[in-house]
């Protein structure tokens, strides 16, 4: 199957040996959207990498930038103000909802409830998208994140845009459940389809979403706290089966959180700048180390490790893609069961190939 | 009118004299007086420009906003191209949306040569135009036009679904000026041309050929050195 | 959790004959991080992660990198009295030393159970050429298996008793190792309009010869 | 009761339907090429250089400092910069070529710029069957003027005014004591926009 591929999820590619219509083996294959990022990143500035991030996951750019400036800003020690910080947050569950959001919808396509879900969907993705477009300068590609604060600030309205949107999402949430949670075509293709055992899910570092539907009680918000999610109650959601009907529901429980999230960090952003005044744009040139930094991203883990050599390049560039380590169990989560059902656990991994291939 | 640009050499040159007609100004004169005129070349071109279906293809990041433009808010059925064909038979549009890679790229032309004439290639933002921000790479194609030939090209990154419908807008304009009969503006459409366009193969280093060279011949450009 | 020295410390008396090595870090967050012998690195994977105290049942994030070989200029000075009773003079004296270049590969580990991490083991080739063989942890972390694919494609180390060593991101029938320093890329810059550095002397190499442009 | 879900859902479509006609919640549609979305103050898309005055090339703002063109991630900027017959810096650029088929609008070139003189623009109807001239704009097709600026971004228009304005006021404290003639060539030499008379935005590239 693939790599062009009738489920929208991008240029992937499934060798896949079936015995009637069930799945012997099935073999992943990557590198279809390799775009070299990490070579690129060995080659420009710290700064210039930041737009690539962009393009890593890209649903999902403000948590990458986030996710990368942490990393820099751990590796050269720089202090980032508090108004940033409540930014970020706000950015990130932003974009956790406009993840989930999509997902769901082409989870759903991809069991064949073409159209509707997904319009839906995409119609509250403009919502979010026109968020970032008056912050940020652009609706996917925000670039928006730098190293000790943020680029712009916010203003009044767009915080005020920002709560609007925030109040209404419930409202979008319920009806969306309405339309589809309860279908019993959905449950019935979904339930007891792809279980991951929370011990093989340990193993094989699944993060994210995937591995909370597995019962794990893991989230990087919690265990390590960064940015300033200490301060902010929240719950994790947890899955009992590990099934593709829990980690949809995972999703959609996140999602309720985010926007708990989301209310208090509107309540409670202060003033002040949010760029640290001793920042520097151009010439950032961080001492010789090396860092791993790693943050809660949508889809799971996303990590970056770098080390300076000292120059204004650094001197190795990784990212830990999420979506590239969840797909490692994809053989055994879809071994015996339909050729149907391969797509489905497939949206339910929840892949953007642009991270898997980077 | 002559569909001949740079990006395509004027291969069959000497035969390419466009077929006269009424101009546009004579049509919208003879309309005024309740005169609808028509040709056989004409009715084809509206036919073909208004229902351009495209092939559901998503590379990356432009795949995004292409799905975005067919969705609600900028709903590109109403230009007639809503129904997203998943195989390239029924497509008559290929939009290249997003980075074509190198490992891809054998796919794409082969996808190209999969569909039916009359087609039609946008290549949608700048990934798919030169390899955009990631030409660096080694793994990137430096521009899908250097094995397919391309109509329209949407510069942005990514460029808004209204600048994609706009490159459609653009396209159902260059339908509309295309003829029916005469020679076709690429050489490989033509009727006596095998119909394909080559495959490259992976070699080890790189693709071979890493173009094809009767659709690619970029124009020479010289940079003096920097003083 | 313990510091590193101390699990250093530990797995130095249970393992006796391994070679292990602190590497310090000198960036603030200071993750430091320990050298394995590749020969025994199986053995310390499968104590890490089943060790009570610790349980790094998590393998995060795996990576390679490359240092090549490099030259080293180390200039040591010397000061000698003149026998003819003048000024102590400093005579400086240059010693170029070749360092050898390695593979390397990073694995970042954390407890999922206990919650603590990073703890961060590397491994070394012995060169770049034709000692870039080390043991797979595939079969100690599960999460490991596409990323070392992926350094095997990208940085060409084997990896003994991975279960699907095969390129990850290249096809296969590509040679090189693309994330190696020294790697070269393939030359495809016919239209450059705006070369810069490296790729203006390649776009220079496809710009019409002197004497075609003087005619 | 088996199919309560799948009654439930399609009422939510149906719902849906009917509002579709008269909420506008539910109106999503903007009819493109008649109708178009109000971009937002912020939205980038393409750098172009400010110029002031009215000749478009002698009064950019950019002085060929080449920083922007070291800085852009994609390398999609090239600077060649003017000399008079002397040979000496006239602190303009005789090439500025922006390569668009590879610009990511990035808006780095804007943040690295010292004196203004690049910013972003927001024009994005630009689909084109041309690549290789149309996508390559020259200075003259970069250069914009600085009404055009304002009615583009008016926030972050009177901020630059406002830092020009100072600058203006330094270098002009600065020169007094000297001699009038030796004002030095600053690069906010041709400042002072706001007195300027404003002009329409020119036609777009």
């Amino acid at each position: 199957m693939g790599p062009h591929h009738p489920s929208t999820h991008g240029v992937f590619r499934m060798m896949v040996t079936l015995d009637g219509e069930t799945v012997v083996k099935l073999k992943p294959v990557f590198g279809y959207l390799h775009r070299n990022h990490e070579k690129i990143g060995e080659n420009t500035t710290y700064l210039a990498s930041m737009p690539y991030t962009d393009r890593l996951d890209y649903f999902c750019s403000m948590t990458n930038n986030w996710a990368y400036a942490l990393a820099v800003e751990q590796l050269a020690g720089l202090p980032v103000p508090e108004r940033a910080e409540y930014l970020r947050v706000i950015l990130a569950e932003l974009t956790r909802l406009l993840n989930h959001t999509c997902l769901a919808g082409f989870l759903l396509q991809d069991t064949g409830a073409s159209g509707t879900p997904l319009m839906y969907a995409f119609r509250e993705r403009e919502k979010i998208l026109d968020l970032f477009e008056s912050l940020s300068g652009s609706r996917m590609m925000c670039n928006y994140q730098r190293f000790g604060g943020c680029r712009i600030d916010a203003t009044p309205e767009w915080l005020a845009a920002a709560r609007q949107l925030v109040n209404g999402y419930n409202a979008f949430l319920d009806e969306y459940e309405e339309l589809i949670t309860g279908n019993e075509i959905l449950m019935a293709r979904t339930q007891n389809v792809g279980v991951l055992s929370p011990a093989l899910a340990v193993n094989a570092g699944i993060t994210g979403p995937m591995l909370r539907a597995s019962g794990v009680d893991y989230d990087l918000r919690k265990v390590d706290g960064y940015g300033y999610y200490p301060r902010f109650e929240f719950r994790i959601p947890l899955g009992d089966h590990g099934d593709t009907y829990d980690r949809y529901m995972v999703r959609m429980l996140e999602m309720r959180e985010s926007i708990g999230i989301l209310r208090q960090a509107l309540d409670r952003i202060p003033e002040g700048p949010v760029m640290d005044p001793k920042a520097k744009i151009r010439g950032f040139k961080p001492k010789p180390g090396e860092h791993y930094g790693r943050i809660e991203g949508p889809k799971g883990e996303i990590g970056f490790y770098l080390i300076s050599d000292g120059t204004a390049n650094p001197y190795r560039y990784r990212v830990r893609p999420p979506s590239l380590i969840n797909l490692t169990i994809l053989e055994d989560l879809c071994l015996g069961h339909t050729l149907a059902d391969a797509v489905i656990i497939l949206g339910s991994i929840d892949i953007v190939l642009g991270e898997v291939d980077r | 009118m002559t569909m001949s640009d740079a990006t395509r050499p004027a291969i069959n040159a000497q035969t390419s004299a466009p077929l006269s007609g009424p101009t546009d100004a004579d049509r919208d004169e003879l309309r005024r007086h309740g005169i609808l005129l028509t040709s056989i070349q004409e009715l084809a071109n509206w036919g073909r420009s208004n229902s351009v279906w495209p092939l559901q293809f998503g590379l990356a990041c432009c795949a995004i906003e292409m799905i975005a433009a067919s969705m609600a808010r900028f709903d590109i059925a109403r230009f007639g191209s809503e129904v997203f064909r998943p195989s390239p038979r029924q497509a008559d549009l290929l939009i290249v949306s997003g980075t074509v890679t190198k490992k891809m790229a054998p796919q794409v032309i082969r996808l190209w040569n999969q569909m039916p004439e009359p087609k039609y290639c946008i290549a949608m933002g700048a990934c798919a135009i030169s390899g955009g921000p990631f030409k660096q790479g080694y793994n990137v194609l430096k521009g899908i036009d250097r094995f397919i030939p391309v109509d329209v090209y949407i510069p942005g990154c990514p460029p808004r679904p209204e600048a994609l419908l706009n490159g459609l807008i653009e396209l159902q304009k260059n339908i509309r000026g295309r003829h029916i009969a005469g020679p076709a503006p690429v050489e490989a459409d033509s009727p006596t041309a095998p119909g394909e366009y080559p495959v490259p193969a992976f070699g080890e280093r790189d693709l071979e050929p890493t173009s094809n060279p009767k659709l690619w011949q970029p124009p020479v450009i010289v940079r003096p050195d920097k003083p | 959790m313990e510091t590193l020295a101390q699990i250093h410390e530990r797995l130095a008396a249970r393992f006796p004959a391994a070679t292990l090595t602190l590497v310090p870090n000198p960036a603030p967050p200071a993750q430091a991080s320990l050298l394995l012998d590749a020969a025994h690195a199986r053995e310390i994977a499968v104590f890490l992660r089943d060790d009570p105290a610790l349980r790094l049942d998590y393998c995060s994030n795996v990576t390679g990198v490359d240092w090549p070989e490099k030259e080293i200029v180390e200039t040591t000075r010397s000061v000698q009295i003149d026998p003819a009773g003048g000024p102590p003079r400093t005579i400086e004296q240059k010693t170029k030393r070749l360092q050898p270049g390695c593979l390397e590969v990073v694995y970042h580990l954390y407890s999922m159970a206990l919650k603590h991490g990073p703890v961060i083991i590397r491994l070394r080739t012995g060169n770049r050429s034709d000692q870039i063989t080390l043991p797979s942890l595939t079969p100690v972390w599960r999460s490991c298996e596409f990323q070392e694919r992926e350094i095997f494609d990208l940085f060409g180390i084997v990896f003994t008793d991975h279960p699907d060593l095969r390129r990850l991101l290249m096809w296969d029938e590509f040679t090189a190792h693309p994330m190696r320093k020294d790697y070269v890329e393939p030359d495809d810059y016919e239209w450059e309009p705006t070369p810069h550095d490296d790729v203006l002397a390649k776009a220079k190499a496809h710009y019409p010869a002197p004497a075609a442009k003087a005619e | 009761m088996l199919g309560s879900g799948l009654i439930q859902g399609l009422a939510v479509t149906a719902k849906n339907f009917v509002k579709s006609f008269h909420d506008p919640a539910r109106l999503v549609t903007v009819e493109y090429p008649e109708q178009k979305t109000k971009l937002p103050e912020n939205y980038r898309n393409f750098p172009f250089l400010v110029y002031d005055g009215d000749q478009a090339i002698d009064g950019l703002r950019c002085v060929a400092c080449k920083i922007c063109e070291a800085e852009c991630p994609p390398q999609c900027i090239y600077i060649i910069p003017d000399r008079d017959e002397k040979g000496r810096p006239t602190k303009k650029p005789k090439v500025f070529d922006l390569d668009i088929s590879v610009c990511m609008s990035c808006q780095i070139c804007v943040e690295v710029c010292p004196f203004d003189a690049i910013k972003m623009d927001q024009h994005f109807e630009i689909a084109t069957a041309e690549r290789f001239n149309a996508l390559l704009l020259h200075r003259e097709d970069l250069a914009k003027s600085d009404a055009y600026f304002h009615t583009l971004h008016p926030t972050e228009a009177a901020q630059v005014d406002a830092v020009l304005a100072e600058a203006k006021r330094r270098t002009e404290a600065k020169a007094r004591p000297a001699a009038p003639a030796a004002v030095p060539a600053t690069p906010t030499a041709p400042a002072a926009p706001a007195a300027k008379p404003p002009e329409p935005p020119p036609p777009a590239v």
